[in-house]
C-alpha cells in the first residue's frame, strides 16, 4: 500500500514540478532568443503571467462550435500531463514506467493532435481548417522519424521502454559518442522543432494567420479555454525536452531519495543547454515554406534510418 | 481371265481423267453428266470386282450405284438446275489452268499417300487405291474453288464416290446392310442439300454462295 | 455427407483459427443483421435480398469451418457469389453494374488460382482433406511449395484487398448497401487473411525467408498506399474501403513478419507477430463495421455519399456522431481504443523480428516496416479528421444536411454496441490477446499477454486501462483546477471571419484539408487537376471557376484496363478467323485433318 | 427383351402420325416426346445396373456408356419437344413461321430424335455411322426452318461441313473395317463393336492409328471440336430455340460418343498414349478457340454456341486426361452440361422472343421483361462457367484435379482448362449482366410461356444440388461409365 502511495507521490510531484517549469522554458528561450537578437526580450517570467491572465478571463464560443470545441483543451492538457508521467525525469524510473512505453507516449501526441484539429475544424472559420490540415501534415512525417528514432534506441536497450532505455545508456556511458546515438539525436531535435512549432517548421511568435500552423488552431479559443491550451503546449515542449534528456543524456537520474536535489540540478542543466540550441536553430534560420517542411523532414527521418543502419549493421 | 486387276486399274484410270476433266468444266449441267460417268465406271469396276470374287454382295453394290449414284442423284440434279434455270458456273476462285495444275499435283500427293497405306491385303489392282484418293482431294478442290452451290455439291458427291472406292478395292465394300444405310444416306442427303438450294436460289435469287458470308464472329 | 465426386466426402473442421475468425463473423454479422433491420426502411432491397443476406452469412461461416478442398471452395464461391447479388441491389445507379461484374470476375480468377494451389497441395498429398495437408506439409519439395505459395498468396489476397489486387474493393464496397458493404469490408476480406494464414502456417512447412517478405513488402505498399489513396476521396465509403486496404496492409505485415521469424525460426517473435495480425484482425473488423454503418447512416440521411456536400452532423446526429468519432479514433490507432492496441503490438512484433534476425539486412527490413507503419497511423490519423470533421463539425454545406435526422433507435443500436466493442477490446487487449495466443495452434511462448499488461520478450510494456484511467483522472483535474482561480462565463458570439458574417462556403472542404499531403505525396499519387475559368462576355471579369481534380488511377489504368483492352483487341483478332467463307472453314477441316495424319504417322 | 428398340421406333411412328394429321402434330410430338423419356430412363438406369445387353437380333448392344447418351438424348429431346410446342405457337402468332409448315417442323424434329437414339444403340459402327449422318440430314432442314438469309447460309455451311467430315469418318471406318476383316476373317460381323473391342489387340496398329485420326477429325466435326467447329455457331444461332436445344444438348454428345468408341478401340490396339494425347490437344484447342468469341459476341445464341464448343472441348479433354477420377467427371460434365445448356437456350429463346431479336446490344433491362427467364439466364450461366455451388463446378474440379494428379501434358491440360473457364466467365458473365440490367426498350412483343418454372426451375435446381450432393443412382451411373471408358493405361 505504502509503495502505491509513494508512486502516487511521486508522479503528482513530477507532474507539478513539469508544469511549473513549462512556461519558465518558454519564457527563458524568447530571452535567449532576443539577446541573441540584439533585443533585451520579454521579463522571464512573462509567460506564467500570460497563462494566469488567461485562466481567469471569460471565453467567447463561437455559435457553430460543438461539443469537441469545449472538451478538446481538457483532453489535450490531460494527454500531455499523462505524457509528463511516462518520462523518467528526475527519479530513474518514470512514474508510469509499468503501464505505458515509448510507443504509448507517440500514441498520446497524436490524440493530443486528433483533439485540437477537430477544435480547429469545430469553429468553420477557414483558419482553424488551414491549421489542421498543415499540422496533420506536418504530423504525418513526423512521426516516421520519431518512431525509427524509438526503435534505434529500443535496439540497443532491448525494448521500447524509456525507463529501460536511459537505464542502459547510463550504464554503458560510451554509447553517448556512438555515431548511432548522434545521428538519433539529431533527428529527433528536428522532429522537436517540428512538433513544438519553432522556427524552421512554424514561427510561434507571429499573429500572422496564414503562417501559423500550431497557432492556427488556436484561432478560436479565448478566456480560460485558450490558458490552459497554452500551458499544455508548455508542458509538450518540456516533455519533448525531457525525452531527449532521457533518451541521449540520461545522466545524474536520482535511483535514491538522497539523490533528488542532484536529480532536479542536472535536470535545469539540461533544459538550459537544450533551450540555448533551440533558440540558436531559431536565430539562425528563417521560417520554410510549407511546402518545404517535408524536406527538412523527409531528412530527419533519413537521419534515423542511418542512425538505424549504423545501430544495426555496424554495432 | 486377263485379270479382273487389269480391268479395275483401266477404269481407275478412266475414272482419274473424268474427275481431271470435271475441273477444268465451268458448265453444271455437263457436271453433273459427269457424275453420271464416275458412277457407271464405279458400278462396272464393282462389277467387275463381283465376278473375280465371286462375292455375292458386290452385285448388289453395283446394282446399287447404278440405281442411286448414276441415276436417282443426277435426276435430282438436273431438276434443280431445270429449276433454276441457271447453266455456267461463274468465275471460279482459281482460273480453270491453275486449277488444272493443283489437280494433279494432288493426284500425285494421293499416289504418294496410297503408297504409304501399304494395304496389302487388299484387292490387288495396284491404280485403284491411289486413284481413290485423288478423287477425294479433287472433290475437296472443287468444293473449295467453285461459287455456285451446285457445284460444291458436285464435289461433294464426287469425294463420296472416292470414298465408296476406297471401300470397294480395300475390303470389297462394307456389309450389306451398312452398304444400304450408305446410299440411302447419300440420296437423302443430296435431296436435302437441293431442297436448301431452291431455297436460296428463292431467297437471294442466285446459287453464289459468295452471298453466304453475313455470319460472322 | 459425401461430395458430387468419387471419394469426395465434405467434412467440417473447427480448430483454434476457425473458432476465433468464426467469432468474429458471427458477432460482426449479428451486429450488422440488428442494423440492416433498422436500415431497411430507406433501402428496400430486392425481393430475396434478405435471404441472401443470411447466405452470405452462413456461406462466410461454412468458408471459416470447412474441412477439405472442396467444402472451402464451394463456401468460399458461394460468399462471393451472395456478395456480388448483394452489391447489385440498386444496379439501377450508375456504375453499379460494371462495379460488381469487376469484383466478380476477380473474385473468380482468384478463386482459379486458390483451386490451383489445392489440386498442387492435394497432388502431393493424394486427398482434399486439410488434415492430410498439415500432415504431409513437409514431404512438399521446394519449388511445389514455392508455386503454392505463390498462387495462394495471389488468390486469397485479392479477396484480402492486397495493393495490387485491390482494384476491385474501392469500386464494389461504396456502390453495395451499407449494411452489404459493413459485413464485406469489416468480415469477408478477412477471410483472405484466414486462407493465407491457413496456406502458411498450417499446409506448408516453413519455407524461405522471402515468402514473408514479399508479404511483409506487399502488406507495406497496401498500408502506405492504401492511406494516401484514401486521404485523396471524398466519397466517404470509398474514402472507407481504401481504409481497408490500409488495415489488411497493416494486418500483412504483422503475417509476413511472422511467416519471417518462422522461416527464422524466431518462435518468439512468430507467435507475436501472427497473434498481433489476428488481433487487429478482430479490431478492424469492429471498427471498420461501425465506420460503414456510420457511413450509411449518413448516406440516407443527407442522401449522398459525397463529403463536401456534408457538415454540421454532430448536431443533428449526437449519437451517430459520437460512434463514428469513436471509430474514428479506433481506426487512427489513438490509445486507449484497441487500434492502439493492435498497432503497438504489430510495432513490437516487428522489433522483436528485427532483434531475432542474425544477418543485418533482415533485421533492417522489419525496422523500416515499423517507420511505415507509424507514416501509416499518421496519415489515417489526418483522413479521418478530415472524415470527421468535414461531415461532422461546423456548418452543414448543403440543405439536405441541414435536415439531416438522426438514424433510427436500431442502427443507433447496433453503432453503439460497435463503438462499446471497441472500446471494450482495447481496454481488454490483455485477456483478448492471451485468449488468441491460446487459439494459435503454434507454440504459444507465453510472452503476448501476462497478467498486468501486454509484455514482450522486449521489455516493451502497455497496460491500457492503466493509462486510460491516468487520463481520465487528469482530465478531471485540468477541468477542476482552473475552476480554483474562480468562476469565468463563456458567451456566445459569431466565428470571426475578418468582418463578414460566416457562411458555409468559407469553410474547409475535404479535398483542401487533404490538399498539404497531396502535394507532399504527388508523385506516388499523381493528382490530376483541371482549373476552368469562365469570364462574363467580353470582359476580364471572372464569372465562374471550376475546379476538378481527381488521382489518377494508376492500377487501374496501366494494369487491369491495359490488360483487358489488350485481351479484346486479341478477340478481335482472333474473330476474323470466322469470317463466314464456307472455303476457309473446309480449308480448317483439312488443315486439321492433315495435322492428325501426320502426328498418326 | 430389351425396351431399346422403342426407343427408335416410337419417334418414327410419331413422324409419320404427324406428318399424316398436321393439325395435332404439336401434341403427338409431346406425348412422344414423354414416352421416350420414360423409356429411355428405364434403359439408361437398367444399362448402369447390368452388364451390357443385346436387342433387336444382335443389332443394337447398350453398355453404360450409350446408357448415359441415351439417358441425355431422352432429357434434352424431352425439353426441346415440350418447349416447342409454346415457342412454335408464339413463332407462329410472330409470322416467323407459316402454320402450314408447323406439322413438317414436328417431323422433322421427331426423325432427328429417332436418329440420335439410334446412335448410342447401334452395335454396327457402320449403322452408327449412318444413324449420325442421319441425324445431320434431319436437322439441317430444321436449323434452315426460318427462310431467312441467315438461317439458310447457316444450315448450308452446316451441311457442307457436316458431310465432308462424315466422309472423313467415313474412310476411317473403312480402313478399320479392313483391319477387322483381316484381324478377326469373318466379314459380317467385323464392325460389330463387341467383337471388336473384345480383340482390339489383334488389329494393325499402323493402319489404326491413321484410321482413328480421320475419325476423330469426322466425329470432332460433327462434336464441334475446333478447328472444325466454324458451322456450330451459325447453326446454333440461327435455328429455332428448341433445334438449338437438341443441337446442342443432345446430337454434340452422340458425335463425342463416335468418337468416345473409337477412342476405346484405338486404345485397346495401341495403348491410351497416341489417342488420349490427341483427344487432349484437340479438347485444349477447343477451349482456347471458344474464348475470344466469347469474350467479344454480339449475339445471344451464338454466346451460348461457343460455351458449347468450350464445353465439348472440356470433355474431351477430360477423357484424354482418363483415370476413374477424369473419366467419371467426363461423364458427369457431359450430363451437366447438356442439362445446363439446354436450360439456357430455353431462357434465350424466351427472351428472343419476347425481344424479338437476339442481339446483345438490343436486349436490356431482362429482368423487367421477362424475370423468370432472365433469372434462369443469370443463374444458368454462373453454372455453365463453373462457378462453384452448381454442379458444372464439381466435374470441372473434378477433371482440373484428375489433370493436375496426372501426366504432365494432362497438368498443363488442366492449367488451359482453368484459366479459359476463368476467361469464359468473365466474358459471358459481362454479356448476360447487360442483358439482364439496365433499363428495359419499350417496344416488346408478347411471347407467352406455360411452365416457365418447370423448365427452367426444375434443371437448375437439380444442378445446384447435384453441385453439393450427388444422388447414389446417377453417383453409379457416372461409375459404370467410368468403367466402360476406363482403358488399360
Amino acid at each position: 500500500m505504502s509503495e502505491i502511495l509513494a508512486s502516487v507521490g511521486l508522479a503528482l510531484a513530477q507532474l507539478g514540478i513539469l508544469l511549473v517549469l513549462a512556461p519558465g522554458l518558454n519564457g527563458l528561450i524568447k530571452r535567449m532568443k532576443a539577446v541573441l537578437q540584439g533585443r533585451k526580450g520579454p521579463p522571464l517570467l512573462q509567460p506564467y503571467f500570460d497563462v494566469l491572465k488567461l485562466l481567469r478571463k471569460d471565453s467567447v464560443v463561437s455559435e457553430h462550435a460543438s461539443a469537441v470545441f469545449r472538451w478538446a483543451p481538457t483532453l489535450y492538457a490531460a494527454c500531455f500531463a499523462t505524457a509528463a508521467l511516462l518520462v523518467p525525469v528526475f527519479w530513474s524510473r518514470a512514474p508510469l514506467a509499468g503501464w505505458g512505453d515509448a510507443i504509448a507516449l507517440v500514441g498520446l501526441f497524436a490524440l493530443a493532435r486528433f483533439a485540437l484539429a477537430l477544435a480547429g475544424l469545430d469553429t468553420g472559420s477557414a483558419f482553424g481548417g488551414m491549421g489542421s490540415s498543415r499540422e496533420v501534415a506536418v504530423a504525418a512525417l513526423a512521426e516516421p522519424a520519431l518512431l525509427l528514432v524509438l526503435f534505434a534506441v529500443a535496439w540497443r536497450s532491448g525494448g521500447t521502454d524509456l525507463s529501460t532505455a536511459s537505464a542502459y545508456l547510463v550504464s554503458q556511458a560510451v554509447a553517448v559518442v556512438a555515431p548511432s546515438q548522434l545521428l538519433a539525436l539529431a533527428a529527433l531535435v528536428i522532429v522537436v522543432i517540428a512538433e513544438t512549432g519553432r522556427v524552421p517548421a512554424d514561427n510561434p511568435d507571429t499573429h500572422l494567420e496564414l503562417t501559423m500552423i500550431h497557432e492556427g488552431m488556436l484561432l478560436e479559443y479565448s478566456g480560460r479555454p485558450l490558458g490552459i491550451l497554452v500551458w499544455a503546449s508548455h508542458l509538450k515542449q518540456i516533455v519533448l525536452f525531457s525525452l531527449i534528456t532521457a533518451l541521449f543524456f540520461p545522466f545524474g537520474l536520482a535511483s535514491a531519495p538522497a539523490e533528488v536535489p542532484i536529480a532536479f540540478g542536472a535536470f535545469l542543466l539540461k533544459l538550459v543547454a537544450l533551450a540555448f540550441v533551440m533558440s540558436l536553430v531559431e536565430s539562425s534560420s528563417a521560417k520554410l515554406r510549407i511546402l518545404r517542411v517535408p524536406e527538412l523532414l523527409g531528412a530527419a527521418s533519413a537521419l534515423a534510418m542511418l542512425a538505424l543502419v549504423a545501430e544495426v549493421v555496424i554495432r | 481371265m486377263i485379270g479382273a486387276a487389269a480391268v479395275v486399274d483401266g477404269l481407275a484410270l478412266l475414272l482419274l481423267a473424268v474427275a481431271l476433266f470435271s475441273v477444268t468444266m465451268r458448265g453444271l449441267v455437263s457436271g453433273v453428266w459427269l457424275l453420271v460417268v464416275q458412277s457407271l465406271l464405279l458400278a462396272f469396276v464393282a462389277a467387275t470386282i463381283g465376278v473375280s470374287s465371286g462375292a455375292a454382295h458386290m452385285w448388289a453394290a453395283a446394282i446399287l450405284t447404278l440405281a442411286v449414284r448414276a441415276f436417282a442423284i443426277p435426276a435430282v440434279l438436273f431438276r434443280v438446275l431445270a429449276a433454276v434455270a441457271l447453266k455456267r458456273e461463274t468465275r471460279p476462285l482459281l482460273s480453270t489452268r491453275h486449277a488444272l495444275i493443283v489437280a494433279v499435283g494432288l493426284a500425285l500427293v494421293a499416289y504418294l499417300a496410297a503408297g504409304r497405306l501399304e494395304l496389302t491385303g487388299a484387292f490387288p489392282a495396284r491404280q485403284a487405291l491411289p486413284v481413290s484418293l485423288a478423287l477425294i482431294f479433287i472433290g475437296l478442290l472443287l468444293m473449295a474453288t467453285r461459287r455456285k452451290a451446285i457445284s460444291q455439291l458436285i464435289g461433294l458427291i464426287t469425294i463420296e464416290n472416292g470414298i465408296f472406292l476406297t471401300g470397294l478395292i480395300a475390303t470389297l465394300g462394307l456389309p450389306l446392310f451398312v452398304e444400304i444405310g450408305i446410299f440411302f444416306d447419300l440420296l437423302v442427303a443430296v435431296g436435302v442439300t437441293a431442297v436448301l438450294t431452291l431455297r436460296i436460289n428463292e431467297q437471294f435469287d442466285t446459287m453464289n454462295t459468295d452471298e453466304l458470308r453475313r455470319l460472322r464472329g | 455427407m459425401d461430395g458430387p465426386l468419387p471419394g469426395l466426402v465434405l467434412t467440417w473442421q473447427l480448430d483454434g483459427l476457425s473458432l476465433l475468425f468464426g467469432l468474429v463473423v458471427l458477432s460482426i454479422s449479428a451486429v450488422t443483421t440488428v442494423y440492416a433491420i433498422g436500415h431497411a426502411r430507406h433501402h428496400h432491397g430486392f425481393p430475396g435480398s434478405g435471404l441472401l443476406y443470411l447466405l452470405f452469412i452462413g456461406a462466410m461461416l461454412a468458408v471459416v469451418v470447412a474441412g477439405d478442398g472442396f467444402t472451402f471452395l464451394l463456401a468460399w464461391e458461394t460468399m462471393s457469389l451472395a456478395s456480388f447479388g448483394l452489391v447489385l441491389t440498386d444496379h439501377r445507379r450508375a456504375g453499379v453494374r460494371e462495379a460488381a461484374w469487376s469484383y466478380l470476375v476477380m473474385t473468380h480468377t482468384a478463386t482459379a488460382f486458390i483451386v490451383a494451389a489445392f489440386l498442387l497441395l492435394a497432388r502431393t498429398s493424394g486427398s482434399l482433406a486439410f488434415a492430410d495437408w498439415s500432415a504431409r506439409a513437409p514431404a512438399v519439395d521446394p519449388v511445389a511449395a514455392s508455386i503454392i505459395f505463390v498462387l495462394g498468396l495471389v488468390g486469397f489476397g485479392t479477396k484480402a484487398g492486397m495493393i495490387p489486387l485491390h482494384v476491385w474493393l474501392p469500386r464494389a464496397h461504396p456502390v453495395a448497401p451499407s449494411h452489404v458493404s459493413a459485413l464485406m469490408s469489416g468480415v469477408m476480406i478477412k477471410l483472405g487473411i484466414y486462407g493465407l494464414v491457413r496456406l502458411s502456417f498450417d499446409w506448408l512447412a516453413p519455407g524461405p525467408a522471402w515468402w514473408g517478405a514479399l508479404i511483409l513488402g506487399l502488406g507495406v505498399t497496401s498500408a502506405v498506399l492504401g492511406v494516401l489513396y484514401a486521404l485523396m476521396e471524398h466519397d466517404l465509403k470509398r474514402l472507407l474501403a481504401y481504409h481497408s486496404v490500409e488495415n489488411i496492409g497493416i494486418i500483412l505485415i504483422g503475417l509476413g513478419a511472422s511467416i519471417v521469424a518462422r522461416s527464422l525460426g524466431a518462435q518468439a517473435a512468430m507467435t507475436l507477430a501472427l497473434v498481433a495480425a489476428l488481433f487487429h484482425v478482430v479490431n478492424h473488423a469492429t471498427f471498420k463495421a461501425l465506420l460503414f454503418m456510420g457511413a450509411g447512416v449518413i448516406d440516407s440521411a443527407v442522401g449522398t455519399r459525397d463529403l463536401e456536400r456534408y457538415g454540421g452532423l454532430l448536431r443533428r446526429m449526437p449519437i451517430t456522431g459520437l460512434c463514428f468519432l469513436v471509430g474514428s479514433a479506433a481506426i487512427s490507432a489513438l490509445p486507449p481504443l484497441n487500434g492502439f492496441a493492435s498497432e503497438w503490438l504489430t510495432l513490437q512484433s516487428l522489433l522483436a523480428l528485427g532483434r531475432a534476425s542474425d544477418d543485418p539486412l533482415t533485421a533492417l527490413l522489419p525496422l523500416l516496416a515499423g517507420g511505415a507503419l507509424a507514416l501509416t497511423g499518421a496519415l489515417a490519423l489526418a483522413c479521418f479528421v478530415k472524415a470527421f470533421g468535414i461531415s461532422f463539425l461546423a456548418l452543414p454545406r448543403s440543405p439536405q444536411a441541414t435536415e439531416a435526422r438522426e438514424a433510427g433507435r436500431l442502427e443507433l443500436a447496433a453503432m453503439a454496441t460497435l463503438a462499446f466493442a471497441c472500446v471494450a477490446l482495447g481496454f481488454g487487449a490483455v485477456p483478448v490477446v492471451s485468449f488468441i495466443g491460446q487459439l494459435v495452434p503454434l507454440a504459444a511462448v507465453p510472452t503476448a499477454g501476462s497478467a498486468l499488461g501486454l509484455t514482450t520478450a522486449g521489455a516493451g510494456r502497455l497496460f491500457v486501462p492503466g493509462v486510460a484511467l491516468v487520463l481520465l483522472a487528469l482530465a478531471v483535474l485540468a477541468a477542476i483546477v482552473p475552476r480554483l482561480l474562480g468562476p469565468v462565463r463563456s458567451h456566445i458570439a459569431e466565428t470571426w471571419a475578418c468582418g463578414i458574417t460566416l457562411q458555409p462556403i468559407h469553410e474547409y472542404t475535404a479535398t483542401a484539408f487533404a490538399k498539404p499531403i497531396r502535394l507532399m505525396f504527388r508523385d506516388i499519387v499523381r493528382p490530376v487537376r483541371d482549373v476552368g475559368i469562365v469570364h462574363r462576355a467580353g470582359t476580364r471579369f471572372v464569372a465562374s471557376v471550376h475546379y476538378r481534380s481527381h488521382i489518377a488511377p494508376v492500377f487501374e489504368r496501366y494494369v487491369y484496363l491495359a490488360v483487358k483492352d489488350r485481351l479484346v483487341a486479341a478477340a478481335h483478332v482472333v474473330r476474323r478467323a470466322q469470317n463466314g467463307s464456307l472455303q476457309l472453314y473446309l480449308a480448317y477441316v483439312f488443315a486439321a485433318m492433315l495435322t492428325a495424319l501426320l502426328l498418326a504417322r | 427383351m430389351s425396351l431399346a428398340p422403342l426407343l427408335v421406333a416410337v419417334p418414327l411412328i410419331a413422324a409419320l402420325v404427324c406428318a399424316v394429321r398436321g393439325t395435332r402434330a404439336a401434341g403427338v410430338s409431346a406425348l412422344a416426346a414423354t414416352t421416350t423419356l420414360i423409356v429411355g430412363l428405364v434403359v439408361a438406369f437398367s444399362s448402369f445396373a447390368g452388364p451390357p445387353e443385346h436387342a433387336a437380333a444382335g443389332l443394337m448392344y447398350v453398355d453404360a456408356l450409350s446408357g448415359l447418351i441415351v439417358l441425355i438424348i431422352a432429357l434434352v429431346a424431352a425439353t426441346a419437344a415440350l418447349y416447342a410446342v409454346a415457342y412454335v405457337r408464339n413463332a407462329v402468332a410472330a409470322q416467323e413461321i407459316a402454320p402450314t409448315e408447323v406439322r413438317w417442323f414436328y417431323v422433322w424434329i421427331q426423325l432427328s430424335i429417332a436418329a440420335m437414339f439410334a446412335v448410342p444403340l447401334m452395335n454396327n459402327l457402320g449403322l452408327m455411322w449412318v444413324a449420325i449422318e442421319t441425324t445431320t440430314l434431319t436437322t439441317a432442314l430444321l436449323v434452315a426452318f426460318f427462310r431467312r438469309g441467315h438461317s439458310l447460309e447457316a444450315a448450308w455451311k452446316y451441311l457442307m461441313l457436316g458431310a465432308v467430315g462424315l466422309g472423313f469418318a467415313l474412310f476411317g471406318l473403312i480402313l478399320t473395317y479392313y483391319a477387322a476383316s483381316h484381324a478377326l476373317g469373318e466379314a459380317a460381323a467385323a464392325l460389330d463393336w463387341d467383337e471388336l473391342r473384345a480383340n482390339a489387340a489383334a488389329l494393325d496398329p499402323a493402319l489404326m492409328r491413321v484410321a482413328f485420326a480421320l475419325v476423330l477429325i469426322g466425329f470432332g466435326t460433327k462434336a464441334g471440336l475446333a478447328p472444325m467447329h466454324t458451322w456450330l455457331p451459325d447453326a446454333h444461332g440461327e435455328a429455332p430455340t428448341p433445334v438449338s436445344v437438341l443441337l446442342s444438348g443432345a446430337l454434340l454428345n452422340c458425335a463425342i460418343y463416335g468418337v468416345l468408341r473409337f477412342h476405346l478401340l484405338t486404345a485397346g490396339t495401341l495403348g491410351a498414349g497416341f489417342s488420349s494425347d490427341l483427344l487432349l490437344g484437340l479438347g485444349a484447342i477447343s477451349i482456347a478457340v471458344a474464348v475470344p468469341f466469347v469474350l467479344v459476341q454480339h449475339d445471344l445464341k451464338r454466346l451460348l454456341a461457343y460455351s458449347s464448343v468450350e464445353h465439348m472441348g472440356i470433355v474431351a479433354l477430360a477423357v484424354g486426361i482418363g483415370g476413374p477420377l477424369g473419366l467419371f467427371a467426363a461423364a458427369f460434365h457431359m450430363f451437366n452440361h447438356s442439362l445446363a445448356k439446354t436450360t439456357l437456350f430455353v431462357a434465350a429463346g424466351a427472351l428472343g422472343q419476347r425481344y424479338g431479336t437476339l442481339r446483345l446490344t438490343r436486349m436490356r433491362g431482362a429482368f423487367e421483361v421477362a424475370p423468370l427467364p432472365a433469372l434462369g439466364l443469370v443463374i444458368g450461366t454462373l453454372a455453365i462457367t463453373g462457378a462453384p455451388p452448381f454442379a458444372p463446378f464439381a466435374s470441372e474440379f473434378g477433371i482440373a484435379q484428375a489433370g493436375f494428379a496426372g501426366r504432365p501434358a494432362a497438368l498443363a491440360a488442366a492449367v488451359v482448362l482453368i484459366a479459359g473457364s476463368v476467361l469464359v466467365f468473365g466474358g459471358m458473365l459481362f454479356h448476360v449482366l447487360n442483358v439482364v440490367l439496365r433499363t428495359a426498350p419499350r417496344r416488346l412483343h408478347f411471347a407467352a410461356f406455360p411452365f416457365a418454372t418447370a423448365f427452367i426451375g426444375v434443371p437448375l435446381i437439380v444442378l445446384l444440388v447435384m453441385g453439393i450432393w450427388l444422388p447414389p443412382p446417377l453417383r453409379d451411373a457416372f461409375t459404370a461409365v467410368a468403367r466402360v471408358l476406363q482403358v488399360a493405361p
